[in-house]
């Protein structure tokens, strides 16, 4: 870890403030050139009526700290803020906000892009689909999601001692 | 033991979490998993696409081969999916 | 033009509202699935005061107007919101807001990349730096910005008759 | 003809814009640039480093082969520097 940067990690049920959560990184500092943010919202595909976000309590916040931290040993941050919300979240409800500030613009976008990534591969929440008609359905991952998290490199965070990386795969 | 169910798994195996005393030759994630298969029909059932089960010991990702013993937490679910 | 999504373009002295664009690119919507943003702020590097901004009324909001429409046909966005700052601005100020909406958040968080990449090299503004010493300089036009703005392809830009890019270039 | 400078360049000249009226000849920005260089030092010193100089026609960035004529907006100013 590079040291000075720690992450802000909730898992919570109520909603995020975006404003507060900008401001949080940027207000009284003249060192931050770039912010960059990612809000995840829930999508009203084929009549769902809600999803339902599971997690492991204890484990989900252990496992995004150590998602975040890895962002900020890999770029120079100034602050990085993942929120992630669990519980049951209606058509337009935001899920989960990204937060990267850098000095340089590069290193908050692809921050951004890369905890994004990792979350939708790594982090342990299941989602359940609930449809108008009463009908539900847990969604599974999705092979396009494992690849878009590979780009970023398994291989070389393996071989810079992410261990939980080289831990990775199925049970059997 | 303390075993944890998550998502479908914990649906199938019909409770959330159970305190668990396997005997001494289960000693990783894949000889709990055997062993956890004969407990109920329910077990049973959540457990027969192994290959669609991820394990967790202590809170970290494991594999298979992962050793487990008494006072360990061990959670069993779905691939993950957030974001 | 991919039709739909026409992007929201100001040029402005006065401070913008992160979280009154992005709701506005949100609230009573159930189609997107991503909102990306990126905020650009004044760091205080060695010893600067002020920067100011001088655009070009007419031509600045033109220019980013064609940007944030290549960026709409080019995506699948549901919203576009650029905002970018004039005038005098001190450390810690925001100078430029990019944000984006899509049903997908690879297309938000592409396009919101692509569109500050741009900025930096495309969008008429000039800054110059005031310093605590009295003494003032003007910002140049950066090489590494270039290369960001290249990686886009400025060549298919081109192939698709962007007709600005086509004509991109010194005037000696 | 209205020609507007921006930053250093409207620094150098010494105004944000003026009316010109060149001769026919002037048919181009580089020839513009020619043309409008003799009008003051002012004028020679903005566009000396003419390699450093960016133009825009009718509020587009032009090349030095564009065309130019009477009721254009012709604008001069350095490389651009947004974001």
């Amino acid at each position: 870890m590079s040291g000075a940067v720690v992450p802000t990690v909730r898992v919570q049920e109520v909603p995020f403030d975006l404003a507060a959560e900008s401001a949080a990184l940027t207000q009284g500092r003249v060192d931050v050139g770039g912010l960059a943010s990612f809000v995840g919202l829930c999508r009203a595909d084929d009549g769902l009526a809600a999803l339902v976000l599971e997690h492991y309590p204890g484990m989900t916040e252990r496992a995004i700290t150590a998602i975040a931290e890895q962002a900020c040993a890999r770029w120079p941050l100034t602050g990085c803020t993942v929120i992630h919300r669990h519980g049951r979240l209606e058509p337009g409800a935001p899920i989960v906000l990204v937060l990267t500030a850098s000095s340089h613009r590069a290193a908050a976008l692809e921050s951004c892009a890369f905890l994004i990534d990792w979350l939708k591969t790594r982090a342990p929440f299941w989602k359940r689909e609930e449809f108008a008609g009463g009908a539900e359905r847990w969604v599974e991952a999705k092979a396009e999601d494992d690849a878009a998290a590979a780009r970023w490199g398994e291989a070389e965070a393996a071989r810079r001692g992410d261990a939980e990386a080289a831990r990775r795969g199925g049970a059997t | 033991m303390r075993v944890l169910y998550f998502a479908w798994v914990r649906q199938k195996v019909g409770v959330a979490e159970e305190e668990v005393a396997p005997p001494p030759e289960v000693r990783d994630v894949a000889g709990l998993i055997a062993w956890l298969s004969a407990r109920s029909p329910g077990h049973a059932a959540a457990f027969a696409q192994a290959r669609q089960v991820r394990a967790a010991v202590n809170q970290e990702f494991a594999a298979p081969g992962a050793p487990v013993g008494p006072g360990d937490e061990v959670a069993f679910f779905p691939p993950v999916t957030g974001g």
